[in-house]
C-alpha cells in the first residue's frame, strides 16, 4: 500500500587525473595539427568571403584540441562520422588539405569530388565516414560502425562526432541504448561548445550536465576539458580501451568553445553571446594551452613555435592553390553516383 | 500597396495574426532570440515576449508534436521548421497525429495548426538542404499545402493558414525570402485553394508555383519575343488543387508545361498532368511537358547546382517543344 | 591538463510511502472501477473470437490499478492521452462504457463514430484526447496540452500514458527535455508491464531504472507499485500536485503486468514468457489486492464484493447489446471528418 | 516448382542470402525471438544466431541508421521495419542519409541495405496503420522501390535486392503474405526494374502493382466474360519503372487504367500517367483512368473501409471507362 519516491542524484564529482606521459615529438606533432587547422579555416574563411567558397561553412576555430586529441587516441582502422563542422577534424584523421579545400571549392579533385561541399567531407581510404548535414544524423551512423565491428569481431572502435544541442534530439538517445544494450564499441564524442546556433545550452537543455546522460544508459561518461590536447588525448584512450578490449561504449563530454559564429553569416558575438564572453573565452586557446605547457617542459621555443606556425601557412597555401586550380566536375557527374550502376 | 519583402509579408502577416488572436504563437528553433534563421520573425519576440514565441530544443518530431497537442487544446500554434528538410523527422507528427486526428477521433478534434519553413533549394547547400517536399505532403489526406510565390500571397495566404481550422503545411523558399513585391495594405487574406494567373496568354500554359513562378514568367517573356503567347497559373495552393483555372487556360491554349523545383518522379506535375488528361484529354494538342529538378541528389558544385534546377530556358525549351516548334 | 571520470550512479532507493487516508466510498468506487475494466475486456475479448470486433485490439487486463489510480487524482479539465492499450483508461475516465463497446464494434454510436476503433478512442467532452497508436506518438501530444495550459494560465495538468518500450523511441526523450525546460505540467505515465510486444525490457533497455531517466531532464521521478490503486493514486496525487501548484512536471513508472497477450492475435504465454510467470504475477492480481485491503478494513464483506462484480457485469452486458443495435456508420462518412468544412 | 506462400518466399530468400552471404544480417523489432511480427523470419534466429537476426528496441529512426552505418562499412544489413506506417520516424534516415551517401560522398560510399516490411492496409486497423507510402520513396533519387504481388516474385526481387549495392525499399503487404503460388525452387533471381505482364491481353491495359494486381486479375476475367479483353502489367518495381513495358502493352490495347492501393494526390498511377501521355500521345484512344484509395484517412467500421479500398469492381468500371462502354 505504498509508493515509492526518489530524490534527484546529484552528478558525480569530476576528479582529476594526472596526464598521460607525453614525448616532445607527440606534442609538436599535436601543435603543428593544432596550427594546421586554425590556419586552414581562416584562410578557408578568407575565401569563402571572397565567394570562392559558397553555401554554408561553419569553421572549428577554438575547438581544435577536440580533434586533435580525439584522432591521436585512434588507430587507422577506426570508423569517424561527424557532423557539418567538421574541417578540422578531417585534418586532424590526416586527410591532405588539399583535398578538403578543394572540396570547399566544389572541385574535382575534392575529397568528395565536389559533389560534398563543406558539410560532406569524405575519405573512405581513413575511414572518415562524413560531414553530416542534419543534426544527430551521423550518431545511429556511427553505432551502426561499432555494430559492425562487433559482428565483424575485429577490434575496431567508431566514433562520433555531434554537438552538446544534437543531445537532444531523438537519434542520440535511440542510439546509446542500442550501443550499450549491445556493448558496442562506440565512443560518442559530444563537443559541448556553449550553443546550438544562437541557442545558449541553458535554453535548450534541462540538465546541462550532458555526460550525465549516460547514466540513462548504464554507460560511462566523462567530462573533459576541451581545450586542452592532453586531456582529450587521456580520456580518448581510456574510452578506446573500453571499445577495443571491452566491447563497451562511452560518452565524453567535450567542454570546449567556438570562437567564430555558428557559419559565415553569423557573427562572432552580437546577438546572442558578448564580445567580452568571447575574449573570456579566448584566454583557453588550445593553441595557447598547449604552446605553453611545450615551453614549460622545455620542449620548444618561442621560435621554435613560430617555426611551425610558417611551416603550416605554406602547407595552407599550397591547399589553397591546388584548389583554386582543380578543374570543376564534368558536367556528366550530375548523373553519376546516384546509383552503383552510373559508374 | 506599399512594396516589401517576401520576409515582411510574411512578417507582417505573423505579426497582425498573434494581435488579432492570442491563441496564436509562434515556436521553432531560433524564432525568438535570434529572429529566425532567415528572420521571418524579426522583432516578435520582443512585441509578444517569449510564451509566445518559442525558441526550442533541436527536437523537430518533439515541438512539432507539441504544437499538435496545443492545437488540438484550442491553441493556434505556427510551428516554424527551418527547413522543410529538416521536417523529414517531425513527419510521424505531421502524417499519423495531425493530419488523422480529426479523422480518427470522428471529428471530435480539430489540429489549426501552421508548419512553415522553406522549402527546396538554395545556394550550394548540397544534397541534405536543398528538397523539395510538397508532393509528399500533398499526398495525404487532412492536410493542405499552400506555397505562396510573391509577397502579397505570402501574406494573404499565411493569414488564411493561421485561420484555418485545419493543419496547413506552409512551404516558403529561402531564394524567395528577398523577394520584393507589392503588398496591399491591411488585413488582406486570399483563399486556400485558389490558383492565380499571373499572366495571360493563349498559346500555351505554363502551370508552375513557388520558385518556378519567376522562371516561368521569364519564360513567358522570351516566348513573346517569338511572338508565342504564353498563360502562367500560379497553383499557389498544392491541396486542395485549383483544377477549375488549370483546365480553363488549358482548354483555352490546348497546350501545356508544368514546371516545379522537385524531383520528377511522383512530383506535383504529375497530378497536374493526371487532372488535365483526366478532364479534358480531347483539349489537349499535345502531351504534357513537365519541367522539374533534375532525377539525384543536389551537388555542391554550383555550376552542377544550377545545371540540375529548373530555369527559363528549361521551361523555353518544353514550351516549344509542346508547340512542335522544336 | 587533466580529464575526469565519473562512476556510474546507483539509483536511489524507493523508501515506503505511507498511503493518503482513503474512506470506504473512495474504496468502494475503485474497486467497481476495477470490476468494470476487468469484466468489460473479459467481453470485449468474447466479441472479438465471434468477429464482432476487428482490427487490433490491446487488452489492459491486470494493469487496472494503474489507470483507476491516475484517473482518481485528477480533475475533470485535465488532459489524457495515452497509447493504443486504452480501454481501461478511457472507462477509467468516466468514458461510457457503451460508447466505448460501440466503437470496439465500428458502430456510429462509438465514442470515436466507428472510425477509430480500438486503438482511437477520443472523448472530448471528458478531455480523453486518444487512443495513438505510433508507439511514443502521444508523448509530444500530452506535453503539447500541457503547453496550453501553462499558455493560457490555468491550473490544468496533462497527463501522457505510454508503455515502457516507448521510453527507448525518441519522442520521449525530446518531450521529457521540453517539459522540464519549460517547467510544463505535465505528468508523464510510464506502465511498466515488462514486455513491448514479445520482447522483454531486459532485451530493449540498457538501464531497466526506467523512472532515473527523468535525471537527465531535471525531472522528479518515482517508482510505483502499479498493482496497488492507494499506491498509484498516492504517487498521481503528488505529481498533480507538483504539476498544478509549481508547474513542474513528473515522470512515474509504474511497476505492473499484463496478465493477456500483447493484443488478440498474441497468447498470453508459452513464446516469450512462461506460464508461470504469468501465474505468480496473477498473485498481485489489483482487484486481490484492493479486495484484500478492504475486507481488512472492515469496508466490505465478499458478499459485498460480489454484488459490485454482478452489477459491473449487467452494465458491460448493457454495452454490449448497445454495441450490437447501434447501426454502421452511414455510407457518406467515409468522407467526412477529413477537412473542416465536410462538416 | 514448389506451392509455398509469399511469407514463405520470403523467408527463403532470407535464409538463402543468409546462408550465401556472411554480410547479411536481418534488424527489427520482434524479428528474433518472436520469429517476426508476420512471422516471415520464422526460424531464423534458431539458424544464424542473435548476432545476425538482431531483436532491436522500438526505435526504428536509431536502427534504421545503425543499419545504414554498419551498410557503409561493408554489411548488408536487411531492415525490417513492423510495417511502413512506421518508418515515418526512419525516414530522416532513409532519405536525407541512406539515399544520399553515394551521391554526396562523390561515389566512395554505397549502402547496399533492404528495409523492408509490410505496407498499405490490412484489415480494420484504422488510420495511423493503414498507408500505402510507395509514391514517396519513388520520389526520392537513390531509391529503389520494390513491390512484389506474387510468392515467385517475392522470393526472386527480395534476392536481387540484398545483392544490389544500393539501398532498397521493399514492400510486402500483410494481406500478402498468405498467398499461395508456385515459386521455382533454387537460386533465382528476378532484375529490379522489370514489369511483368501477369496477363496478355488486347483491349485494356491494367498497370498496377502489390495488392492490386489480384484485383486487377479478378478484373480481366470478369471483363472477359463481356468479351473485353485485358492485359494486366504488374510493375514489380516502382522506381526504377519498367516504363518500356508499359508503353509496349498500351500501344497495343490503346487504353490504360492504373490502379494502385495508396491515395490519388501524386501516386504512383500519376507518374505512370505522365509517363504514357508523354511517350505516346498519339496512341491514347481515351484518357487514362487511376484506380486509387479513396482519399481519406482509413476509417476503422469494416463497411466504410472496404469501400476506401481498391477492388475488382472498381477496375472493371474504369476500364468500362476508358473503353467509352459506360
Ligand atoms: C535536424 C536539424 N535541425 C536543425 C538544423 C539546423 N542547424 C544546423 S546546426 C544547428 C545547431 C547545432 O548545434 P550543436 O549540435 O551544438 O553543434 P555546433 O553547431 O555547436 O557544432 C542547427 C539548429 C539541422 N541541420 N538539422
Ligand atoms: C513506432 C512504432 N513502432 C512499432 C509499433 C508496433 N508496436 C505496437 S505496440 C508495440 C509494443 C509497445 O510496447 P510498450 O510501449 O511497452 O507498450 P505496451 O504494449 O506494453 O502497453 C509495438 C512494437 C508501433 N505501433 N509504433
Ligand atoms: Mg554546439
Ligand atoms: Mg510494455
Amino acid at each position: 500500500m505504498s509508493g515509492s519516491t526518489v530524490s534527484k542524484k546529484k552528478g558525480p564529482k569530476r576528479p582529476a587525473k594526472a596526464a598521460a606521459a607525453v614525448t616532445a615529438e607527440q606534442c609538436r606533432d599535436w601543435y603543428h595539427q593544432l596550427c594546421l587547422l586554425r590556419r586552414f579555416e581562416e584562410k578557408a574563411a578568407e575565401a569563402y568571403s571572397l565567394g570562392k567558397i559558397g553555401g554554408f561553412c561553419h569553421l572549428y576555430i577554438g575547438q581544435e584540441a577536440v580533434g586533435v586529441g580525439v584522432m591521436a587516441a585512434l588507430r587507422e582502422d577506426d570508423y569517424i562520422v561527424t557532423s557539418y563542422r567538421e574541417h578540422g577534424l578531417a585534418l586532424a584523421r590526416g586527410v591532405p588539405a588539399r583535398s578538403i579545400m578543394a572540396e570547399l571549392y566544389g572541385k574535382a579533385d575534392g575529397c568528395s569530388g565536389g559533389k560534398g561541399g563543406s558539410m560532406h567531407l569524405f575519405d573512405v581510404s581513413r575511414n572518415f565516414l562524413g560531414g553530416h548535414a542534419i543534426v544527430g544524423g551521423q550518431i545511429p551512423l556511427g553505432t551502426g560502425m561499432a555494430f559492425a565491428a562487433k559482428y565483424r569481431g575485429t577490434d575496431q572502435v567508431s566514433v562520433s562526432f555531434f554537438g552538446e544541442a544534437a543531445a537532444n534530439i531523438g537519434s542520440f538517445h535511440e542510439s546509446l541504448n542500442m550501443a550499450s544494450l549491445w556493448k558496442l564499441p562506440a565512443v560518442y564524442v559530444l563537443e559541448n561548445n556553449g550553443y546550438g546556433m544562437g541557442t545558449a545550452i541553458a535554453r535548450a537543455t534541462a540538465n546541462m550536465d550532458l555526460f550525465h546522460r549516460a547514466y540513462s544508459y548504464d554507460m560511462e561518461a566523462e567530462a573533459v576539458d576541451g581545450q586542452d590536447v592532453l586531456a582529450v588525448r587521456d580520456a580518448m584512450e581510456r574510452a578506446v580501451e573500453r571499445a577495443r578490449t571491452k566491447s563497451e561504449p562511452t560518452l565524453l563530454e567535450m567542454q570546449t568553445y567556438r570562437y567564430v559564429g555558428h557559419s559565415m553569416s553569423d557573427a562572432a558575438h552580437g546577438t546572442y553571446r558578448t564580445k567580452d564572453e568571447v575574449e573570456e573565452y579566448r584566454k583557453r586557446d588550445p593553441l595557447v594551452i598547449l604552446a605553453a605547457f611545450m615551453k614549460k617542459q622545455g620542449m620548444i621555443d618561442d621560435d621554435g613555435l613560430k617555426a611551425m606556425d610558417d611551416e603550416v601557412k605554406a602547407e595552407v597555401q599550397e591547399a589553397l592553390d591546388y584548389a583554386e586550380q582543380s578543374p570543376d566536375p564534368a558536367p556528366e557527374a550530375l548523373y553519376t553516383d546516384v546509383y552503383a550502376e552510373d559508374g | 500597396m506599399v512594396t516589401m519583402t517576401y520576409r515582411d509579408a510574411l512578417n507582417e502577416a505573423l505579426r497582425e495574426e498573434m494581435q488579432r488572436d492570442e491563441r496564436v504563437f509562434l515556436m521553432g528553433e531560433e524564432v525568438g532570440e535570434y529572429d529566425g534563421a532567415y528572420k521571418v520573425s524579426r522583432g516578435l519576440l520582443k512585441e509578444f515576449g517569449p510564451m509566445r514565441v518559442v525558441d526550442t530544443p533541436i527536437a523537430e518530431l518533439g515541438f512539432t508534436g507539441l504544437g499538435a497537442g496545443a492545437a488540438m487544446v484550442g491553441l493556434r500554434p505556427v510551428i516554424e521548421l527551418m527547413t522543410w528538410n529538416f521536417a523529414l523527422l517531425a513527419i510521424d507528427q505531421i502524417v499519423n497525429s495531425i493530419a488523422k486526428l480529426r479523422y480518427m477521433s470522428g471529428g471530435q478534434v480539430s489540429v489549426p495548426m501552421v508548419i512553415r519553413g522553406p522549402n527546396g533549394a538554395a545556394l550550394q547547400l548540397a544534397a541534405q538542404h536543398s528538397q523539395a517536399f510538397e508532393a509528399w505532403y500533398a499526398y495525404i489526406p487532412g492536410l493542405k499545402v499552400v506555397m505562396p510565390a510573391t509577397p502579397a500571397d505570402a501574406k494573404g495566404l499565411l493569414k488564411s493558414a493561421i485561420r484555418d481550422d485545419d493543419p496547413v503545411v506552409f512551404m516558403e523558399g529561402e531564394m524567395l525570402y528577398n523577394l520584393k513585391g507589392e503588398v496591399p495594405e491591411g488585413d488582406i487574406t486570399i483563399p486556400i485553394g485558389s490558383a492565380d494567373v499571373k499572366r495571360a496568354g493563349s498559346d500555351v500554359t505554363i502551370v508552375c508555383h513557388s520558385k518556378t513562378v519567376a522562371p516561368a514568367l521569364k519564360a513567358a517573356d522570351r516566348l513573346a519575343e517569338e511572338d508565342i503567347s504564353a498563360e502562367v497559373v500560379d497553383l499557389r495552393t498544392i491541396r486542395p488543387m485549383d483544377t477549375d483555372t488549370i483546365l480553363t487556360s488549358v482548354s483555352k491554349t490546348n497546350r501545356c508545361v508544368v514546371a516545379e523545383e522537385g524531383w520528377p518522379f511522383c512530383g506535383v506535375g504529375a497530378q497536374v498532368v493526371d487532372n488535365i488528361q483526366r478532364n479534358i484529354f480531347d483539349e489537349l494538342d499535345a502531351p504534357v511537358i513537365r519541367v522539374t529538378g533534375e532525377d539525384v541528389p543536389m551537388p555542391y558544385n554550383k555550376r552542377l547546382e544550377k545545371a540540375a534546377k529548373v530555369d527559363a530556358t528549361k521551361i523555353v525549351a518544353a514550351a516549344k517543344r509542346v508547340l512542335y516548334l522544336e
